[in-house]
């Protein structure tokens, strides 16, 4: 066995993998000689129908770009639209948007702690880290109404003001699970079969990083602060103080301390922004959707989502409906041309580990 | 072995009490609706109590989830992991996508209607449907295999020509489908 | 042992506990990890339903010849290695083929199991199937060597290959645990491989092969799969038990010992991600080695 | 930020020819240059002035002019400046040089466009298909591929609703009025 | 492994301690959370409010919601009788369509539970399908939340007290970018052409507005009415009074879209070379007209692009009947009108002026000469009020007040007068004699909120000083020696609620008199038809009941050949309705000579 190099499949239907795509191993024994990424098993062409949509129906369509984390996307929309229109956005909604977002981040690094332990085999973490994750979807069906498709960022704006009590609620679940954190780095971070199987995996290293465009936690693991928040400020990071994690492992692991980190960082900031929330407006009305033009003109607002850089250029012919919506996913870049490469000289153990690792998310790279 | 159509009766109705209580899913995320998924089988909804609980391949599987739509891509997948799977087998359509086409219903990738390619037991209306609203779908399910209405599987050996047509109306000639083999 | 009918039924009912006691152990197990998972689980009895369906269901896979016998292979090594294995001190209910050397015997029947699935797996064709047995194999020799180690220790310390003289010996000198502690030490971590739960689970790890070996196994296939595990699980709970603990008077006890016994494995797989296939080998040939190395030591001093 | 702004459109355009530029307020300015120069021009960003981060690359289809729109879009850490490089090529003839050798992933987006708009990326090394398996017909994400119609010829749609009613014609109907045909385009 | 790591081994073991724990499973189906208030799960549509006007079905992306008909729902003025269903086998609960229901009726509930096996039992008609959604309403949509907007685009108009200084306009017409933004306001529902008695194509010209397609607007304006700045300015537009958007909020401005679309075109000339209409070949039909007023120029217009050789003939000196002479110029200009009737010309119409049927031409003559005949005579003959002193120098009647005014006569009303009527003649006679200089009084029968006049109108005789007492009945006009109107003196009364059921009737209260001083009083109580010029036969041939020609729904009167139409004929009295009269005439003369001829 160890001469012949065999062809494993990773996918489409693999409990292993991260969503609906594929890898394509060629394998000997149990290292990988070859990766080859196939994906555009969930392309439902967003863009696509976009154009055939007014402004206001395609941002209904936005978060359905990356279902584990929703709202970045809504938020590049609505601001792509805020910019080339030029509206603003009343300040107690960007605060509101901020919040929004974080606990979406919050969210999605639970659903992350599940994913990268299941991989792994330790299934525990994934029952408490996804049911406790549940407590943050509730946060959001009373605010937006939905558990995972919120469309509650939008053009203007945010579609309701927080109701009665909410803010108490977030910083009760936020002290939950806080303490919650801690458990799991108890079962997580000090175990020893946990350290042994991420140090020195999946490695991605800052010359790597550079030459495949890589971002958000899978680049702060080898070492590089960079973050859209403190980069490219937007809504109100600027006013916010956090900090932003980096390691030099560049492994799996690094990685996961990176995201241990910024999970809590995130509840730090979902702390400051109730505690700075101003009164008034959450919306900027928008004329009547049905005649809603935006002028000629383009766009490109990046957003920092839980898996890095998510970007969208949008470009307006001056009618009803976009000229051109395109999504730029951080896994577009992940989980292609970077799983192809990292994947060589892995053990096939590790690839649904590293995987989680990078943070690859079909939905984001298919659209 | 047993002839008497009374212990016929009886043996069926142990048979679809066991087959009720014990829902093996396959663990195929076909589309968004996956996300719902995890919180349903994880500890704050448990679908484990019911007897629910992931297989990891068709072979062990009872249950296929559409979760959601179909990219014509999937669909050549879906349909192969359906045919590999043992009798008895079940689909569950999740979401409005799988009825009508939800929201893509203008797109050129993502099939409209899922019972015109796999026959469909249930339906689970919602986008996304909550975890609640699964339960009930396998709640639902787990009710028509008790009364022996969940035949899916004889729907489609019985019209498999006309699930295969269907199937290579939008597939093309190109893409090659093993024989169903049941 | 007056009659032959006594002595079949005798083996009818051995399985029969064998199986019932297997399955709801991890029946149990999933209750316990569900409630550790801070969830409530399925009720106790789910596997049995599990295992009803499974055999229920239909079976229209065509693999070859040793596919279909994998796990027929299986079931006779589990059905044998129960049979040899003395379930309570005196035989009785519990008729036993146990003889001289049935520890060497025992040795060989347990990796016979494994083998035969090997084979069947091999025969399927589907890559998973075959990495998973390959997987298997090593890991196994990963284990094996510390637990024939440990056994060896035993057979040396006590002069004698059986299974029967060795719990003899217990009711005189006490439980073997105590006076050769560094083979139940190494016995015990081998154990943690030999139920292939977490972190040993690598065999048959959904995340990476698609449950590996039993990936091509649906419907019949996996219900004997499943109860030739439990029965499995039964006859090395009860080994462990004959060997270190004294045996069983009674089957309270037993289930009391063997129960005891079962909760180490499960509760460091609750708590524990799985080791790959080679940090699998490297753990067994550490500490458990070494613990096996100090037991010859011991049983040759001694 | 107006002086890097400054300092960069002198340093390109000391460097390259025929490029326009447009700045925007923010942290965003683009240039127009010409197809041939856009590997030289990312090159010089990237290496020279520290531009390291390919954040975008997209496509606008302009069916009205016959072209399409590429727009490079890099990003520098220093000088927390967006620059996006804008080219025409032709719609049916252009050629995009290939750049996946200064960044890998533009690899992928390269098989995008080759498969959504059928550009032709000169030495593009990849797969023939990205998203899409088996397609025939026109690459999808041009403007003038007709996404409806292609499903509704393709797929079928749960019948059933067909006694659904236009409001306005219901109203016409009743009222008797009568629409001149060039209003109808008006119409709802 | 070198070395055993202790803690690393134990501390994950800490895991073990949560199985003491309860667990945090809810046991769905036997336990349940409540979806949150604001869950946006299945539809409810409260059918009462819901007007039809299928916003909901427009702005759905995933074309879920159709509209249809519902058993038991009829639809009348101002709703469509349709109501949405929702395929929720499209539906994505994005509550789009409940932000942008002008009415409020739809929103979402909090039920979100449906399996079924039978795919098609996914279509819901919200309201019907669950009428206990009412009480579990989750997702609803305020004004303030609402995505229509509500609020019109503020008219400009010139300051109440600047106005009575001159008859220069009051309304100064929105500009363009406010037009645009008026118009973007529009839903396009199509309700208000319904209750248009002519039925102009009202979505389609505001959104033309919308898009900055101006001249087209005009164009889908000419289709069926040839004075659109007329009716730009004055009409009564009912279809404000439907519009989906009144519902919760101010209408959407037609009329003054309207307005802003004609003033596009800004002369006659210009007109003809927007609307650039196709004018057939002459047929050799001959149709004779009685009235240049809205409907008989309506008729007239459309016949002549017909091909119809068509004259109209005028008693009076210009054309335009009731809107030349009885509007005061303030609200519509001369020129602006004079520039329609060129307009009309131009296109063919032969208009004679000062030829009063039955005295300069007689209608026998017509009657013979022409295939076809229309009457659009109207009401020229004013109601008298029937009291005392009547017939007084100083008491006149409203219509000819306007009438002489408008015509540049100078008329001499005093200082002070009454205006008796609640209509809009009322107004306007107060609002030009407020303009000539005097202090005016409108005595009127019932309540303010029962004035049949616009209500615009009221409030712009409000701003400019104009006092309204209601609930008065005059009695007496007094008079001085030489025979000149001194005071008036009236009754006041109380509201009765009629017992059948109609709107409450005034009845006086006895010795409740009250004499005014005025120095004029002009009556404004409503006009009757003159028929007069119907001699001998005709008179016979062409019935005539309660005081209006009796037609059928093709403006027939009982002579096949003679059609009728404008206020001797409908009961709504206003321009629009007699254009309506005009351009159906004008279709059902085409029919019938059109089949003559084949």
């Amino acid at each position: 066995m160890r001469e012949k190099a065999t062809t494993l499949y990773i996918g489409p239907q693999h409990p292993g993998i991260t969503g609906n795509m594929m890898v394509r191993l060629k394998i000997e024994g149990d290292t990988i000689v070859k990766a080859t990424t196939e994906v555009g098993y969930l392309h439902r062409a967003f863009e696509k129908l976009q154009e055939k949509r007014n402004w206001l129906q395609s941002f209904t369509l936005m978060c359905r770009f990356c279902v584990p984390e929703t709202d970045p996307m809504e938020e590049l929309y609505a601001r792509a639209v805020e910019t080339i229109e030029g509206r603003e956005v009343p300040e107690r909604a960007k605060y509101i948007r901020v919040m929004v977002l974080e606990l979406a981040r919050l969210a999605s690094f639970m659903l992350w702690y599940g994913g990268q332990n299941g991989s792994l085999g330790l299934y525990t973490m994934g029952q408490w880290s996804v049911g406790d994750r549940n407590y943050i979807l509730d946060l959001f069906e009373e605010l937006t109404g939905g558990r995972v498709y919120h469309m509650y960022i939008w053009p203007g704006g945010v579609r309701r003001d927080l109701p009665k009590g909410f803010e108490q609620k977030v910083l009760k679940t936020m002290d939950y699970l806080e303490k919650r954190l801690d458990d799991y780095d108890d079962l997580m971070f000090d175990n020893a079969i946990f350290k042994k199987r991420t140090k020195g995996v999946g490695i991605v290293d800052k010359e790597t990083a550079i030459e495949h465009g890589v971002v958000g936690p899978v680049l702060r693991g080898c070492g590089i602060r960079s973050d859209i928040r403190i980069d490219d400020p937007y809504e109100v990071y600027d006013k916010l103080d956090f900090i932003v994690p980096t390691q030099e492992g560049a492994d799996i692991w690094a990685r996961a301390l990176v995201r241990r980190q910024e999970a809590r960082q995130s509840i730090r900031i979902i702390r400051q922004v109730i505690d700075m929330m101003p009164g008034g407006p959450v919306y900027n009305k928008i004329p009547n959707p049905q005649k809603w033009t935006l002028p000629k003109g383009d766009a490109y607002v990046r957003v920092e989502s839980v898996r890095g850089e998510v970007g969208l250029y949008a470009a307006s012919d001056g009618g009803l409906n976009p000229r051109r919506i395109h999504v730029r996913g951080a896994a577009y870049v992940h989980a292609i041309t970077l799983l192809e490469d990292v994947l060589v000289g892995e053990n096939i153990a590790d690839v649904s580990a590293i995987m989680n690792s990078l943070g690859t998310c079909p939905p984001e790279i298919e659209r | 072995m047993i002839n008497d159509k009374n212990s016929q009766k009886i043996a069926d109705f142990i048979k679809n009490w066991a087959r009720k209580h014990s829902i093996w899913v396959l663990a195929y995320g076909t589309g968004c609706g996956a996300i719902e998924i995890p919180p349903t089988m994880t500890s704050r909804y448990d679908a484990e109590r019911l007897g629910v609980r992931g297989a990891a391949t068709p072979r062990q599987a009872d249950v296929l989830l559409i979760t959601g739509y179909l990219t014509t891509k999937t669909l050549k997948r879906v349909i192969r992991v359906y045919e590999q799977m043992q009798d008895p087998k079940y689909v569950i359509g999740f979401g409005s996508c799988t009825i009508n086409g939800g929201m893509y219903y203008d797109s050129y990738n993502t099939i409209k209607v899922l019972d015109k390619y796999l026959p469909v037991d249930v339906y689970i209306n919602g986008c996304m449907p909550r975890p609640e609203a699964v339960l009930a779908g396998f709640g639902k399910l787990q009710q028509l295999i008790a009364e022996g209405k969940a035949n899916g599987a004889q729907k489609y050996k019985d019209d498999h020509e006309y699930y295969r047509g269907n199937l290579r109306k939008i597939i093309g000639n190109k893409y090659e489908m093993p024989l169903y083999n049941w | 042992m007056e009659s032959v009918g006594y002595y079949i039924l005798g083996v009818i009912v051995t399985i029969i506990v064998a199986f019932m006691v297997g399955m709801t152990y991890m029946g149990l197990s999933r209750k316990i990890t569900a409630r550790v998972q801070n969830r409530k689980g399925p009720p106790f009895y789910q596997n049995f339903i599990d295992a009803f369906k499974l055999a229920s269901k239909e079976t229209a896979i065509h693999h070859g010849f040793m596919h279909h016998a994998g796990p027929a292979f299986l079931m006779v090594a589990s059905i044998m290695s129960v049979l040899i294995i003395p379930v309570l001190n005196d035989g009785k209910w519990f008729p036993n083929l146990n003889f001289d050397g049935d520890l060497i015997f025992l040795l060989y029947i347990m990796v016979f199991g494994p083998l035969g699935m090997a084979l069947g797996a091999g025969q399927t064709g589907n890559p998973n199937s075959a990495i998973g047995v390959t997987r298997g194999l090593s890991q196994m020799v990963g284990f094996e060597i510390p637990w024939v180690m440990a056994l060896v220790a035993l057979m040396m310390q006590y002069q004698t290959t059986s299974l029967v003289d060795l719990m003899a010996v217990q009711q005189t000198t006490g439980w073997l645990m105590f006076s050769s502690p560094f083979a139940f030490l190494a016995a015990v971590l081998a154990m943690l491989g030999m139920f292939r739960y977490s972190p040993f689970d690598i065999v048959g790890a959904p995340t990476e092969l698609a449950s590996g070996p039993v990936s091509e196994n649906g419907g019949k296939y996996l219900f004997t799969m499943m109860s030739s595990g439990s029965i499995f699980a039964f006859a090395k709970l009860t080994l462990y038990v004959d060997l270190f603990m004294g045996g069983a008077d009674n089957l309270i006890e037993l289930l009391i010992k063997t129960f005891t016994i079962y909760l180490i494995p499960m509760l460091y797989g609750m708590v524990s991600p799985r080791y790959r296939t080679e940090q699998a080998i490297r753990y067994f040939w550490g500490w458990p080695l070494f613990f096996g190395f100090l037991a010859l030591v011991h049983a040759m001093v001694f | 930020m107006k002086e890097i702004k400054a300092d960069l459109i002198s340093k390109i355009k000391a460097s390259f020819d025929n490029v326009t530029e447009k700045d925007y307020d923010g942290n965003r300015l683009d240039f127009h240059v010409e197809t041939r120069i856009i590997p030289q021009i990312l090159t010089y960003l990237k290496v020279n002035l520290g531009y390291i981060h390919l954040s975008h690359i997209s496509c606008v289809d302009w069916l009205e002019d016959g072209e399409f729109e590429i727009v490079y879009i890099v990003w520098s850490p220093e000088d927390k400046l967006k620059v996006f490089i804008k080219t025409r090529i032709d719609r049916e003839t252009g050629v995009l040089p290939n750049i996946d050798m200064i960044w890998r992933q533009a690899n992928t987006y390269e098989r995008e466009l080759k498969e959504m708009f059928g550009i032709e990326v000169d030495g593009l090394v990849a797969a023939d298909e990205f998203l899409l398996e088996d397609w025939e017909g026109l690459p999808p994400m041009r403007r003038d591929f007709d996404t409806e119609a292609y499903a509704d010829e393709t797929f079928w749609h749960r019948p059933g609703r067909e006694d659904a009613m236009d409001v306005r014609e219901a109203i016409i109907e009743r009222s008797r009025e009568e629409i001149p045909d060039f209003a109808k385009k008006y119409s709802r | 492994m070198s070395f055993f790591d202790l803690k690393g081994t134990l501390k994950p073991l800490t895991a073990l301690k949560q199985f003491g724990k309860k667990p945090h499973t809810i046991s769905y189906p036997k336990e349940s959370i409540e979806a949150a208030e604001r869950y946006r799960g299945f539809h409810y549509n409260d059918l009462e409010e819901c007007i039809g006007c299928g916003n909901c079905s427009t702005i759905c992306q995933n074309k879920a919601i159709d509209m249809i008909k519902i058993e038991g729902i009829e639809g009348d003025k101002g709703d469509s009788g349709l109501r949405p269903r929702v395929d929720n086998g499209r539906c994505c609960w994005c509550a789009l369509c409940v932000e942008v229901c002008p009415t409020g009726s739809l929103s979402l509930t909090r039920d979100y539970l449906y399996v079924s096996d039978d795919p098609d039992t996914f279509l819901f008609v919200p309201g019907v399908d669950n009428p206990e959604g009412k009480d579990n309403l989750s997702f609803t949509t305020s004004t303030e939340q609402s995505l229509n907007v509500f609020n019109r685009v503020p008219m400009p108009e010139l300051e109440g007290m600047e106005r009575v200084k001159s008859f220069a306009e009051v309304v100064l017409g929105y500009n363009e970018e406010m037009a645009r933004e008026e118009a973007s306001r529009c839903i396009s529902c199509g309700l208000c052409t319904e209750v248009c008695p002519d039925h102009m194509h009202i979505p389609e010209y505001i959104n033309a507005i919308a898009t900055g397609n101006d001249e087209d607007a005009v164009r889908i304006i000419y289709d069926n009415n040839p004075l659109p700045e007329m009716c730009g300015k004055v009409c009564t537009r009912r279809c404000e009074d439907v519009c989906a958007i009144a519902v919760r909020g101010e209408a959407v401005a037609i009329r003054w879209l309207k307005r802003y679309a004609t003033e596009t075109a800004m002369t006659s000339d210009i007109t003809k070379e927007i609307v650039n209409p196709e004018i057939k070949e002459p047929n050799g039909y001959k149709v004779s007209i009685v009235g240049a007023g809205p409907s008989g120029l309506t008729a007239g217009y459309y016949l002549a692009l017909r091909g119809y050789d068509v004259t109209i003939y005028e008693a009076n000196a210009k054309a335009g009947g009731m809107t030349m002479y009885g509007i005061p110029k303030y609200r519509f200009p001369i020129d602006s009108l004079d520039k329609q009737i060129e307009y009309i010309e131009k296109i063919g119409v032969k208009i004679k002026y000062n030829t009063k049927v039955g005295k300069d031409i007689s209608f026998e003559k017509l009657y013979k000469e022409s295939d076809a005949v229309f009457m659009g005579v109207g009401f020229p003959q004013p109601w008298t009020l029937g009291i005392d002193g009547e017939d007084a120098k100083g008491s006149m009647q409203a219509v000819n007040f306007l009438h002489m005014v408008n015509s540049g006569e100078k008329v001499d009303i005093g200082k002070k007068v009454a205006v008796i009527g609640g209509g809009n003649v009322a107004i306007d006679a107060a609002r030009v004699s407020a303009r000539l200089g005097a202090e005016v009084t409108i005595l009127y029968r019932r309540r303010v909120q029962d004035m049949p006049a616009d209500w615009e109108e009221i409030e712009g005789a409000e701003q400019e000083g104009i006092d309204i007492v209601p609930q008065t009945i005059p009695v007496k006009i007094h008079t001085d020696d030489k025979g000149k109107v001194k005071a008036i003196e009236y009754l006041m009364a109380e509201m009765v609620p009629d017992e059948k059921g109609g709107r409450p009737k005034p009845v006086a209260i006895e010795g409740s008199n009250k004499i005014m001083e005025v120095d004029s009083v002009m009556g404004a109580i409503g006009q009757q038809g003159d028929y007069s010029f119907l001699e001998g036969e005709y008179a016979e041939k062409i019935q005539v009941e309660r005081g209006r020609f009796v037609v059928n729904e093709n403006q027939q009167t009982t002579d096949p050949k003679v059609y009728a139409g404008g206020d001797a004929v409908n009961r709504t009295a206003d321009a629009i309705s007699a254009i309506a009269d005009g351009f159906r005439a004008c279709k059902a003369i085409d029919a019938t000579l059109a089949g003559k001829k084949s």
